[in-house]
C-alpha cells in the first residue's frame, strides 16, 4: 500500500517544469497566445526532445511505455504554465493507434509519435461530448463523411484520429482526398481546435482488437489527463492568489489577512488538495484497476471541472481588478479550465457516464437514427 | 400593490411608442467605439427634444428640464427595450459628471460643461482608481502640488475605461499631502490634451482593451477647474459613485439574457435531442428565472420607494451584488449549454452569438470584481444594512498607502 | 404602479405580529413544542377571533373575502414566530370549497371555517408532490380507497380536503365510514402531519367549475403559502444571527465585527430581501396576473426552498454551538424551513413545473397506469 | 502508487477475518448509551487480547503493545466495518485521555488511568468548553483557586458529551488569574463524584440531549491531580484536540452513507418512476461520490504520508472541514430524495431508517460548528496551511474574556 508519487515520479515532474520554465515561461506564453496562430515551435521542439510526447507509445515502437499517471503529472505540468505546445492530441491518438492499429501501422506512425515529428489531432468530440446539430462522421466501406467538431491540438496536426458518431475510430491522414480543415478559434489561446469536412474520405480503421473498448479506454485517459490539466492551471492560479494575498496591501495590511481572502483562499486549497488525490487515484486506476477505470475517470473529469471553475473564479477574484488584465497573465488558466470543462464531456454528461459505469441505469442509448444524416 | 400603469401612463407609452415609430429610420447604428458618432449625437439631440434623454436635466443646461417622475422613466426604458431601438446615452459624463455637476458644481462649470456632454459632443473620462489604491479607493496617491493659481499632477491612473477618446477626465488628486487619508483630496477636472497626460490601452482577459492606464507627468490644472471644496474630492466622488452602482444589475438585462439563453436551448441540439429536454440545464435554467424574477420584483419595490420619497434600504444595497453575479452565472449556463461550441471565441466558424457569452463571463467577473469587490459590497450590506460593527482599528495604522 | 404593502397590508402584520408576540412567545413555543401533541387550543382559539381563518373566505359566507397577498403575509408572520397553529389546512380547505363546492356546502362549510369552529386538513400530497410508493387515493363512484400521505394540520383536523391521485377533488368528513387516520410525527413540532386510509369511504366531489384549474389555484396558493412562511422563519433566523453577531464578543471583539461573519449575514440579507419582494409578486399575481400565476408560485416555492435552506444553516452557523441547542429555540424555524421545502412540491419538482407553465416543455404524463392500484 | 495490500498484510487481514468470524455470537449489541455495559467490555477486553484495539498502547498500561503499524490498524478498520463487527471504543476517554496521559501523564497517572478506560470500566467526559468561550477557548473563566494543595474550583462547562454517565473528567481551569490569556490554564483530572458537581442535560435541535452543561461549585481537586505543569493546560489541551479533529470526517462513514443513500434511490418511487431514474437527483448523488472518492483518495496519501513519517501538510488539515460538509450534504440529499418520508422523525409510522437523516442533517450541522467551527478551521488552513498572515492585533485589546 504506497498511495503518492515516487521518485522517479518526482524526477520527471521536476525536469519537465525546469524544461517549461525556461521554454515557457509566463513572458513568453503571453507572446505566443497574442499570436494570430498561436502555437511556439521552440517549445515543442523541446518538449519532444524530452519524451514528452512518447510517454504512453510502447518501447517497441521506440516510446517510454510510461502509465497514465506519468502522462497524468505531465499534463498537469503543462496546465501550470499554460503550455502552448500539443499534448492531448498527439498522445491520445498514439493511445488510440497502439489499441486499435495492426502491427504495420503502429510500426509507421507510433514512432514518429514518439519523436515529435508527427502530432495527430484527436477528433472524438461527437463520441464523448456528443454531437451537436448536425456535426458528426459516418462510416461506410472505409470512407467517412460529415464534419468532427472540435478536433484537439489542430493547429500543429498532420494526421486525425477520428471516432464516427457510432463510435467506430479511424486514422485519417491529413491530405486524404475529399478532406478540408477549418481552424476554430476558441477561448484558450494556448491550444487549438478545429474542424474536419471529410467527403467520402478514404480512412483506415483502428478494428484490432475490442474497438469499444478502444474507444472507452482513449476517452477515459481524456478525461483524466483534461482533469490533471486544470488540476495544474487551478494548482497556479492558487498559489499566486496566496502569494499576491501575502503581499499586495490594501487598507493599511496585507489582503491576506482580511479573513474573507483569508476563507477564499482556504476554500480554494481544500477543494484542490482532495482533487489532487482524485485525479492520481484515477489515473493510476487506468493502468491498474480496470473495474473502476471509467468510473474514477468520469468523475475525475466532472469534478476537476466544477473545482477548476471554483478556482478560476475565485483567484480571479483574490486578485480584484489586476486579475481581468493581461498584466498577470492569470485568465491564460482561467481559458485553459475553460476550455478543459467542455472537452471530451461536460460535467453533467461525465456525471451522467459515471452513473451507467456502476450500473445504476442503463446504457446511453444508441446514436438516433433520424439524425444520422 | 398595483401593477398596472395609470390611464395618463399608458397614453406616455402610447406618445413614446408612436415617436420610436415614426423616426425608426433614424436610429443610429450601434457603435464599437466609445465616442459617439454624428448619427448618435443627432439621435441624442432629438432625444433631448421629446424628453427621452436628459429628462430632468434643466433646460437652461442643455437637458428637457421635466420634473422627475420614475415611472416615465420607466416607461421610456421599457419601450425603448421592448422596439431594440438605441436609447439615450449612458457614458460616465452623462450618468457620473453632470449628476455631480449638478449637485455640486459652480454655476460657470454648469453652464459650460453640461450640455455638450448631454449631447454627446463632450466625451469624459474617470480617473479614481491606481495601481495602489483599488477597493481602498482613499488610499491613491496621485499628486497635486500647489503651485500657485495651478495643481501641479504627477501620478497614475487605471481602468479609465475611455481615456482613448475622452476630451476631459473627472480626476482625483491628493492636494493636501498632510492631511489625514480622506480629507487630503480633491476633485479636479482637466483637459485630455493637456501637456504631460499619456494614455496606454489595459488589454483584459476578454482580448479587448476595454481600459486603459494614464500617467500624468508635471500636468497643469488652474485651480478653479475643482469641483467641491479643496481636500472634499472623498465626498465628491461618493455622490458620482453612488450614481455608478446604480447603473449596474440591471434586471431588464438579465431578463433579456434569459430569453436568449432561453432561446439556444430550444435551438441547439447535442445526439438529436433539443437542448431545453436535458434536465440538468432546464433546472439551471428555472433557478436563474427565478432568481431574475426576484430582481424585477425588487426592482419594481425600489422604484415605488423613490416614487414615494421613501428610503429604499436593503433592497438598493443588494442590486449590484446580486444582479452582477446573476448576470455572469447566465453567462456561465450559455456557455456550458453549448459545450464544445460555447468555448469558440475570437470570430471563427461556428462561433455562437459572436463570442458574446464567453465575453460577458468573463466581462462580468469584472463587474463582480470592479466598482467596489463583491467583498467590499458585502462590507457595506453587513455594516450599513444590518448595522454590524465595523472593521476595529489595528494596533499599528501604517502609513496612509505605499 | 405601485409594488410594495399598504396601509391595510401593514395594519394587518402589525394586528397579526402583535397577537403572536402575546400568545406565540418563544418561551411558549418551546413549551408547545416539547408535548407529544403539539398543538396550542388558546393560540388557535385567538388567531380565530382575529378573523386568520376567514382571510379568504367569501365575504358572503361570513369571510374577509381578501386576497392572497394578505393571505401570505399571515403565513409569513406565522413562519416568523413557528406558530403553533393550523393554518394551511384550513386556508386552503375553505379555497378548494369556495371553487369546488357547490352552494350549499359552501353555506354548511365555510362560514363554520371563518369562524375556526372547522379546521380541515388538506390531503393534496400526491397531486402536488407526487404519488410515493404505492400511496394515494382513487375515486370511484364517489368513494375513496388508498391512503393519502402528508396531509397537512392534521393534529386538528375535523373534516378533510383530498386530492385523488388523479387530481379529483373531495370533501371528506372525519366521521367517514371506512376512513382510518394516523398521525405522522415530523421534524417540525409546531405542525403536525398524518395519514388517511381510506377503504371505500364515502366523499363528496369538489367538481363544480373546471376541477384541473380548481385543483391548480389550491396548489399554486399552497406553494406561495408555504414560501411565505420560508420567508418568515429565515427573516426571524437572520434577524436574530444579526443582534447575536452585534453582542456575542470572542477573540475581545463582537463577532459581527469579523468579516466572516459578517460576509454570512450580507449573504442572508441579500438573498431575503430579493426573495422577498418575489414572494409578494407571486402572491399578488394568484389574483391579479392569471397568465403569470402558476410560473410565479412555483418559482416562488422553490427559490424559497433554497433561499430558507442557506439562512437556516447559515444563521445556524452564525450562532455556533448555541444554535443547535434548545436555549434560543431558533431550531424552530429551522426545521419549519425544512419541513416547507418537501411540502406540496419540492423545488425540483417545482421547477419542472415553472417550465411547463411556460410551455417550455411538455405536460406532465397522466400518473402511470400499473402503479393505481 | 501501489494499492494493493503486501502478502503479509493480506495474511493479517485473513487472521481478522477469521477472528470475526468465529466470534461471531460474541459481538455486543449497539448500545444507546454512552457508558459501555457488560457485553461491551467483555468485547473490548477480547479485542485488546488479540491486539484489535489499544494496539499501540503499552502492555503496561493495559494495552497490546505492537509497534504503530499503519497499515494493519487500516486493514482492522476495513474487515470490521466490512463485516459490520463493532469495533474497539471511540469515547473520549479512549480517543482523547489516554494519547495525552500516554505523551504528557506522570508515571503513576498512567498506570492508575489507563488499563481501567482502555477496558471501558472508567468513562470520561471532556471539560473544556464554557458558554463564553467556544471558538475562543482559551478566554475560558473557569477559575481554581489555589488553596494549600487543593484547588478550588468554580465556573461553568458546556458541551461535555457523556458527563451523565462519566466517572471522571478531563478539564482546563484557570489557575493562574494574574498569566496572560493562554497562560494562566492548567489541565486537571478529577472524580465526577466530587461534591459540588452538578450535571445538567443540554437537549439540542436533535431532540435528544446529545451533551451536558457541568456546573462546580467550590469543587476540591487535589494538586497532583494535574496533568503537565501548572499553567501549561492550554498546550496539553491543544496535543488531545489534535486528536479530536483527527476522528472527525471519516471518508469511510461517508462511503458507507453514500452507498446508503444509493440504496433508497433505488428503492424509492414517484409516480411509479424510481428515484434513481430522476436526473437531478442522480446527478447530486454522482457530486458526492465524486466527493467522497476524493476524501478517500486522500485518506490514502495521509496514510502513506503518516507511514513514511512524512509531513501531510494541507491534505491534513482539509479533513474535518470536508469531511463534516460533505456528511451533511450526503443527509441532505436523502432528504430531499425523501420528500414527504424525509420530514419524517421522533419514530412515526413511516419514518425511514428510524429517522437518521434527519439526525445526521443536524447533528452533522452541529459538527460543522462545533471542535472548532468550519470559520476557524479556515483559517488554520489558511495561517498553517497556506502561510497568509494571521489577523492583526487591535487597537485596543480588551480584557481576556468578558
Amino acid at each position: 500500500m504506497d498511495f503518492g508519487l515516487d521518485d522517479d515520479h518526482r524526477a520527471l515532474q521536476a525536469s519537465l517544469t525546469r524544461l517549461l520554465q525556461r521554454h515557457a515561461p509566463l513572458a513568453q506564453v503571453q507572446a505566443v497566445a497574442a499570436q494570430d496562430e498561436p502555437t511556439d515551435p521552440v517549445l515543442i521542439h523541446a518538449l519532444a526532445d524530452q519524451g514528452l510526447f512518447a510517454l504512453l507509445v510502447p518501447t517497441d515502437c521506440d516510446g517510454l511505455g510510461l502509465g497514465l499517471l506519468e502522462a497524468a503529472l505531465a499534463a498537469e505540468a503543462l496546465g501550470a504554465c499554460a503550455a502552448p505546445a500539443p499534448y492531448l492530441g498527439p498522445v491520445l491518438s498514439g493511445l488510440a493507434l497502439t489499441l486499435g492499429g495492426d502491427a504495420a501501422l503502429k510500426k509507421r506512425l507510433l514512432p514518429a509519435i514518439a519523436t515529435g515529428s508527427l502530432l495527430p489531432g484527436l477528433a472524438i468530440s461527437e463520441a464523448s461530448s456528443g454531437a451537436r446539430r448536425n456535426f458528426g462522421v459516418t462510416a461506410s466501406g472505409g470512407r467517412l463523411t460529415g464534419t468532427a467538431l472540435a478536433v484537439v491540438d489542430f493547429a500543429t496536426a498532420n494526421g486525425f484520429v477520428v471516432a464516427s458518431r457510432c463510435g467506430g475510430l479511424f486514422w485519417l491522414e491529413s491530405d486524404a482526398s475529399g478532406l478540408s480543415c477549418n481552424r476554430l478559434t476558441n477561448i484558450d489561446r494556448t491550444r487549438s481546435l478545429g474542424e474536419l469536412q471529410c467527403h467520402d474520405t478514404p480512412a483506415l480503421a483502428l478494428d484490432h482488437g475490442d474497438v469499444g473498448q478502444t474507444l472507452r479506454t482513449v476517452e477515459n485517459a481524456a478525461r483524466v489527463l483534461v482533469a490533471a490539466d486544470t488540476l495544474g492551471a487551478a494548482s497556479t492560479m492558487l498559489t499566486r492568489a496566496v502569494a499576491y494575498a501575502q503581499e499586495r496591501r490594501q487598507f493599511g495590511r496585507e489582503i491576506g489577512s482580511f479573513q474573507a481572502v483569508k476563507h477564499l483562499c482556504a476554500e480554494m486549497a481544500s477543494e484542490l488538495e482532495a482533487a489532487r488525490a482524485l485525479v492520481w487515484y484515477a489515473a493510476h486506476a487506468q493502468d491498474t484497476l480496470p473495474d473502476q477505470a471509467t468510473l474514477l475517470a468520469c468523475h475525475a473529469k466532472a469534478h476537476l471541472s466544477e473545482v477548476g471553475t471554483f478556482v478560476a473564479r475565485t483567484a480571479t477574484e483574490v486578485f480584484g481588478g489586476i486579475g481581468i488584465t493581461d498584466a498577470l497573465g492569470l485568465h491564460l488558466q482561467f481559458k485553459r479550465i475553460g476550455l478543459n470543462r467542455q472537452l471530451f464531456g461536460a460535467p453533467e454528461r461525465c456525471r451522467v457516464d459515471a452513473a451507467r459505469a456502476q450500473g445504476l441505469i442503463g446504457q446511453r442509448p444508441p446514436y438516433p437514427a433520424q439524425a444520422q444524416v | 400593490m398595483k401593477l398596472a400603469y395609470a390611464p395618463a401612463d399608458l397614453a406616455f407609452r402610447d406618445a413614446v411608442r408612436d415617436f420610436l415609430a415614426t423616426h425608426a429610420t433614424s436610429w443610429p447604428k450601434r457603435s464599437e467605439s466609445m465616442r459617439p458618432g454624428p448619427d448618435q449625437i443627432a439621435w441624442q439631440k432629438l432625444l433631448i427634444s421629446k424628453g427621452y434623454a436628459a429628462r430632468t436635466v434643466p433646460e437652461v443646461y442643455g437637458g428637457y428640464g421635466a420634473a422627475p417622475d420614475l415611472i416615465k422613466s420607466r416607461i421610456i426604458a421599457e419601450a425603448f427595450a421592448e422596439a431594440g431601438a438605441p436609447g439615450g446615452l449612458q457614458n460616465q459624463g452623462v450618468s457620473m459628471l453632470v449628476p455631480t455637476l449638478l449637485e455640486l458644481g459652480t454655476e460657470a462649470q454648469k453652464r459650460r460643461y453640461i450640455p455638450p456632454t448631454l449631447t454627446g459632443e463632450l466625451v469624459w473620462c474617470q480617473g479614481y482608481s491606481e495601481p495602489g489604491a483599488g477597493s481602498d479607493l482613499a488610499a491613491l496617491t496621485c499628486r497635486g502640488e500647489d503651485v500657485g493659481d495651478h495643481f501641479r499632477i504627477n501620478g497614475q491612473k487605471i481602468w479609465t475605461s475611455s481615456a482613448h477618446v475622452a476630451d476631459m477626465m473627472f480626476c482625483l488628486v491628493r492636494t493636501e499631502a498632510e492631511a489625514p487619508k480622506h480629507a487630503g483630496i480633491s476633485y479636479l477636472i482637466f483637459s485630455m490634451q493637456t501637456p504631460g497626460i499619456e494614455v496606454r490601452p489595459l488589454k483584459t482577459m476578454t482580448g479587448q482593451a476595454e481600459f486603459n492606464e494614464v500617467f500624468f507627468t508635471d500636468v497643469m490644472v488652474p485651480k478653479d477647474q475643482i469641483v467641491g471644496e479643496r481636500g472634499q474630492g472623498w465626498f465628491v466622488a461618493n455622490a458620482t459613485l453612488k450614481h455608478e452602482r446604480g447603473m449596474l444589475g440591471d434586471p431588464n438585462a438579465a431578463a433579456a439574457r434569459l430569453r436568449a439563453i432561453t432561446a439556444i436551448l430550444q435551438r441547439e441540439t447535442v445526439d438529436g435531442e433539443s437542448l431545453i429536454n436535458n434536465p440538468l440545464y432546464l433546472d439551471r435554467l428555472m433557478r436563474l428565472q427565478a432568481r431574475v424574477l426576484a430582481m424585477e420584483a425588487n426592482g419594481l419595490r425600489l422604484l415605488t420607494a423613490a416614487q414615494k420619497g421613501e428610503p429604499a434600504g436593503l433592497s438598493n444595497l443588494i442590486v449590484k451584488l446580486m444582479g452582477c453575479e446573476l448576470n455572469h452565472q447566465l453567462a456561465g449556463l450559455a456557455i456550458d449549454a453549448l459545450g464544445e461550441l460555447g468555448v469558440l471565441y475570437h470570430g471563427g466558424p461556428h462561433e455562437v452569438d459572436h463570442g458574446i457569452w464567453q465575453h460577458r463571463y468573463m466581462f462580468d467577473l469584472g463587474l463582480i470584481i470592479g466598482g467596489g469587490t463583491a467583498q467590499i459590497q458585502k462590507n457595506i450590506i453587513a455594516e450599513r444594512g444590518l448595522n454590524l460593527p465595523r472593521e476595529p482599528k489595528l494596533a499599528k495604522p501604517d502609513a496612509v498607502a505605499r
